[in-house]
């Protein structure tokens, strides 16, 4: 009996199926699995094949020697690239607004006045109220002192903006009331003897007036022209625990668009080009407009410019031809945001900038295939077979799912593309290529989050969160609670962290456990339920989803904890089964070509 | 009837605070002034001498907050919660910490991240 | 000089603006606001006119026998119902699956086997897996203890579904690890001698073969039928920490569309009917078809069109007209929906059926006003003048609001109705009447957190949340926390309470305190968002958002502490000035018909 | 140097857990149970005699967990906090509901709703 091993080289993993050809067709022996060498579909691959190989045999209790062949698929190299452009800038031309949130502002209610300085208010008149600005390196009981001093003089102090985190230690110490923002840190850039606006909410609640643009015009007087102007302030500070707003002449604050890149889309029929600030929807209207797709451009001197040249470059080394002659097949853009320190602002405010990232992808028609399965036999001192469409071995590796049949679809997830084959009752196969996969939610989750920490998000992504409320428990993001008996970490303590292989790790950020849930999700929904549909929709007959029977979900973002069900939830209105695929009732979402390519052989070899 | 030692509950009757043992005062008004930001109230305690971990677990032990601060006489700080081995505080720091020392005591108490970095304190995450 | 007041009789408020008319315009002395008493328009709004009036005269310091006149508004009676009909229903035809989500479930992984009661395992046979069902009244350590039994004895014993609170108990007490569903209030339903499947997550994981069709499908070795017709069931799993499916012969569960009524829309020039379970989406469709809507109906012997039937026979008697005159000028559908216990369920499981809400609004030309302010002349011994058209003097009231100019737009929230105008700059105004507001807010919180307290969901709307944490600190829903010195009651510990007027409020569910913002938020969006932009597009010239300058929120629900927020940044893309009003700069969003009959009474006495 | 009081920080280097004192043992198994399904250890200590408030509260004080259970020896229970007034328990309990004091003391701990229903406790809120 012939003993073949199936191995699928894909980009960022190579699987292998160990198989006994008898005369009831295979006998599956197991399989085994190791990160893909080099790029997939060269000859750095060799390496990753033999280990496969190697530890399938081995598993089985089966010698190099009894093997009859290695089957590896036609592995066309996909490269795939990704950029972000930011679309939104925020500025403040004028310092007229402090809108972030210290964990501990003062006193409460909403003070105006002219801005003084803390040292020029022992001398300053008592005609008007002020707002005193308390500078780095005065004590919390001088600058109370001072203020109560004012006031007995006669001076109305109607609200403080302080330096330091003293908030609350000067307005326990003072006479009356007033609110008091403090952790300013740029305090000695608010200008001074211009009227301004101090409020602070009670715990818990928001303020209410410098959030209104009609509370602001009141407060200043503003006349229409003018309260038009400060409405972007009022929207800015919507949320906010407490705020100041300072009416200098001519302050304002921009929500600027930042012109962009254009993205030049060009179909077999059309050719259109979309900028990259019109958002992912209309590019992605437009792609769909122009497919298929046969190639697109960014322009010159742009990010995107240089994101798909950068792509282009990478695969034309690869495939050993010149760059003009790599061709982006599929484009994936996303909305998304990004935190960024506002140019201009007195606190290290942060806004949250529109952003749109981009996923493209590269596929030749085939890669060094033959060199590669050259140096196979040598490593191996075994025959070699390169063949079958990835695609429809694929759909054979999945149809070995208990419970699924004809038509069916499969939807391949990997790292860099989402690849999907439908076959027919009558055996037909088509299958499409995406840009965009699990590549893209990681770096989504990062940017979003502001971690800096691909390695965290990677993290984030696939674990459940937790937040440490006690040295003792933490609660599970389920709202279940787990106790320990060993204190945890002070570093964890009141932080969410990511419950992961190794352990707890602390997520270094001030986002709630709900935010960050909250990105995760939608990051996944963002990539891979809109693939999905883009995929399915390109496959099916006539478009229409209610042709597809099954859907079988593949590749190493299946072995995601909620991305199948985020799938299977959005494909039900269609009447399609979904579900994660059961590769050979034991393998799950993994070793579908590999279990293909022996199935195949097999059903050749019986002929 | 079992003995029954009430010092400890004693100082319990008193409103609910964190508890500082100082065997040097240098530094108190900082610490007290990062507790009273936080706006959890404290309880000082003055002590012949000390060393800071020990002031600081005795100190958490007494306070019905469970969380104590301990002063020793050369400036030392340490922030200790009751709940914890006595040989592994919160946090250890020197005296220009002080201020953060009161408020990370807080926020043990109100379930806030602390603000002092982790690379100075005792047992820093292995990830950071 | 002349005294005059300004009465405004609204739904739920009646508001008074009392001014000293000089030869330089108005000049305003205060104003005053109680419940409107009775139904707006009627004479039962007599003693809550004469309250207003007498409070703010003598706040002012100012006599009844001073007063010249006093102004009212043409109060029109606008009636508004609520109604909410669930559309679908799950139902379990067979005892297919356990879903619930017991706190503390036992042990881990995967079981599969026939199911055996507790008191057959003794004498079971040893040659399949068996999942054992522990009914009431078994002692844990029995349980465990005949549990290890079996397992001696040969029988190998994959899971267990138990009735009390006991998983961890058992779990604890076993020789190996296996999945224990517990909390199964009715276990004797559970069908022995059937294969069946139980599966416990990791503390924060979800399950994930249950929840997956083909997990199902692998398990039970089921064809690609049967795995269609599981497909619900797994749909269903998706999220639990654990579960529990049985496979009986022709167990099913059906996600049912109840048959629902029909709602039909006449208007001026077309008349279409649309089915309630087409959603709210279609409803609202429908209902931009055929506008201006001059009248509904809903089919007989259903839930529309009873609800239809009791606004018309209300309105009829306050009218006195026959209710066959009473004619539906607007209707608002949400989509909401309701946890209903699933029917044929074993362990209390509730699911989330969709339903749809629906508010109605009547109108008539004009009420018994005549009759109204005869009275009113009586009661207070002096002059009543009847008029103004509401929108009219809103607008002029509104427009006391610093930083405001035409073209100005009013958006006024009450409890009701929503009501806009817009006032050109050549002084024309356009106004609408739509149904749904405050009111359907709070019945949509009600009953998307199952409350069935319509005083508590009032309180989440106006109010933020918190979670008690320990006895002496809350956690805020912005995340900051605040300290106690007493400690809070043992009810509130580990809830989500409500920061009222009146104190802490527990919020007696298991929600977390962001599911219960999500819901307080969406609620606001789906009724006043979606009324704002409905509004206003009809108010607009040529239905054009960009032709408005200025939009001045008012009414009761402008109080709110993210309405006026959420609706700003709705219509901030159109390039509007969106705030909450502040009436004569003073009192913020109340007062803007009393305002508006002071001022138009001084015009036109100038002249 | 200081008077330093050992007995209750020795019982505190055990493991955390929370503490039952029982003048009698009728329910224990069942209180013992509760805190068994929600995952909190329990340490418990006999005594001669006592009245639940009494031994609960003084439980508390020994738990480096600050939840302490006591059991009359008429079978009545009380689970109370070492951050509570001692003539403020978190609940009073007759014997039939001894499994849910388990449970409840195991919740203080972490931080989940109590499974008693309020009007079975003292101080019920107004509202329920
Ligand atoms: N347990 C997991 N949960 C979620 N994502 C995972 C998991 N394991 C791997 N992935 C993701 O799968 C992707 C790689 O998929 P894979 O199928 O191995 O790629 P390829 O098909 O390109 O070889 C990566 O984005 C990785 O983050
Ligand atoms: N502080 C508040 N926050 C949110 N909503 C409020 C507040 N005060 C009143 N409301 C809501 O306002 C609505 C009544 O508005 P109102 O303008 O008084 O009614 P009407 O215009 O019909 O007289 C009710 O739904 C009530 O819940
Ligand atoms: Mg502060
Ligand atoms: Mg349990």
């Amino acid at each position: 009996m012939a003993l073949v091993v199936g191995v699928d080289i894909g980009n960022s993993t190579t699987e292998a199926c160990l198989a006994e050809l008898g005369p009831d067709g295979p006998r599956y022996l197991g399989g085994a699995l190791a990160a893909t060498s080099g790029v997939k579909g060269t000859t750095d691959n060799v390496p990753g094949v033999v280990k496969v190989v190697q530890e399938a045999l081995s598993r089985a209790g089966r010698r190099k020697d009894e093997l009859t062949a290695v089957l590896v698929n036609e592995a066309t190299p996909v490269i795939s690239g990704l950029a972000m452009e930011t679309i939104t800038e925020t500025i403040i031309t004028e310092s007229t607004m402090i809108g972030h949130n210290p964990d501990t502002p003062g006193g409460a209610g909403l003070g105006v006045g002219t801005t003084v300085a803390f040292h020029d208010l022992a001398s300053c008149a008592t005609d008007e109220p002020v707002i005193c600005v308390i500078g780095a390196g005065v004590d919390f009981e001088d600058a109370a002192a001072g203020i109560n001093a004012a006031a007995e003089r006669g001076v109305e102090v109607t609200g403080a903006i302080v330096h330091a985190d003293d908030a609350n230690l000067i307005a326990n110490r003072l006479h009356t009331v007033i609110p008091i923002v403090d952790e300013v840190t740029l305090v000695e850039k608010v200008p001074l003897g211009m009227p301004a606006a101090v409020e602070v909410a009670e715990p818990g609640r928001t303020i209410r007036t410098l959030s209104n643009s009609y509370g602001i015009a009141t407060l200043f007087d503003l006349d229409p022209d003018q309260t038009r102007m400060i409405s972007h302030v009022a929207r800015a500070l919507v949320g906010n625990r407490s705020a100041v707003v300072v009416r200098t002449p001519h302050g304002d604050i921009e929500d600027r668009r930042i012109p962009a890149g254009t993205l030049t889309l060009i179909g077999e029929h059309a050719r259109l080009s979309v900028g990259m600030d019109a958002g992912a929807d209309e590019i992605m209207r437009t792609v769909r407009r122009v497919r298929p797709l046969t190639d697109a451009t960014g322009e010159a001197g742009t990010h995107v410019g240089g994101m798909l040249a950068t792509v282009r470059d990478t695969m034309s080394e690869l495939a050993a031809t010149s760059s003009g002659e790599v061709q982006i097949q599929d484009v994936l853009a996303v909305d998304t945001f990004v935190p960024q320190r506002v140019t201009g602002a007195l606190a290290g405010e942060f806004a949250l900038e529109n952003a749109v990232a981009l996923a493209a992808m590269v596929r030749t028609s085939r890669g060094p295939m033959e060199a590669l399965a050259a140096q196979l036999r040598t490593a191996l001192d075994v025959d070699v077979l390169v063949g079958g469409v990835e695609a429809d071995m694929a759909v054979l590796g999945a149809l070995t799912t208990p419970g699924t049949d004809r038509p069916v679809a499969i939807l391949d997830l990997g790292g860099g593309s989402t690849d999907a084959a439908l076959a027919t009752e009558d055996g037909v196969v088509r299958s499409v290529h995406l840009a965009g996969a699990g590549d893209l939610v990681t770096k989504l989750i990062d940017s979003e989050l502001g971690l800096e920490n691909r390695d965290l998000a990677e993290d984030i992504k696939k674990f459940p969160l937790a937040k440490a409320e006690s040295f003792f428990h933490v609660r599970m993001e389920d709202g279940t609670a787990r106790f320990f008996t060993e204190p945890l970490p002070p570093e964890t303590f009141a932080r969410v962290v990511v419950l992961g292989d190794a352990g707890m790790r602390p997520v270094p950020t001030r986002h709630s456990l709900d935010k960050i849930r909250q990105v995760r999700r939608s990051a996944k929904h963002k990539v891979f339920v809109v693939n999905a549909l883009r995929a399915l929709e390109q496959v099916a007959p006539g478009g229409n989803l209610r042709q597809i029977g099954f859907v079988v979900v593949l590749g190493g973002s299946a072995l995601d904890f909620e991305i199948p069900e985020l799938i299977a939830e959005a494909v039900a209105d269609a009447g399609i089964v979904c579900g994660t695929g059961n590769v050979r009732g034991t393998e799950g979402p993994r070793n579908a070509v590999a279990t293909g390519l022996v199935a195949d052989h097999a059903r050749r070899s019986a002929r | 009837m079992s003995i029954v030692d009430r010092r400890a509950e004693n100082a319990r009757r008193t409103p609910p605070c964190v508890v500082a043992r100082c065997a040097g005062d240098d530094r108190l008004r900082e610490v007290r002034a990062g507790l009273e930001e936080e706006g959890v109230p404290l309880r000082v305690e003055a002590v012949a001498s000390g060393d800071a971990v020990e002031l600081a677990y005795e100190a958490a032990l007494a306070s019905s907050l469970g969380v104590g601060i301990g002063i020793d006489a050369a400036g030392g700080i340490c922030v200790h919660h009751a709940k914890r081995p006595r040989e592994s505080p919160v946090l250890t720091a020197v005296a220009a910490q002080a201020r953060l020392c009161g408020h990370d005591a807080a926020r043990l108490v109100v379930g806030l991240p602390l603000k002092t970095p982790s690379e100075e304190r005792e047992n820093p995450w292995p990830d950071n």
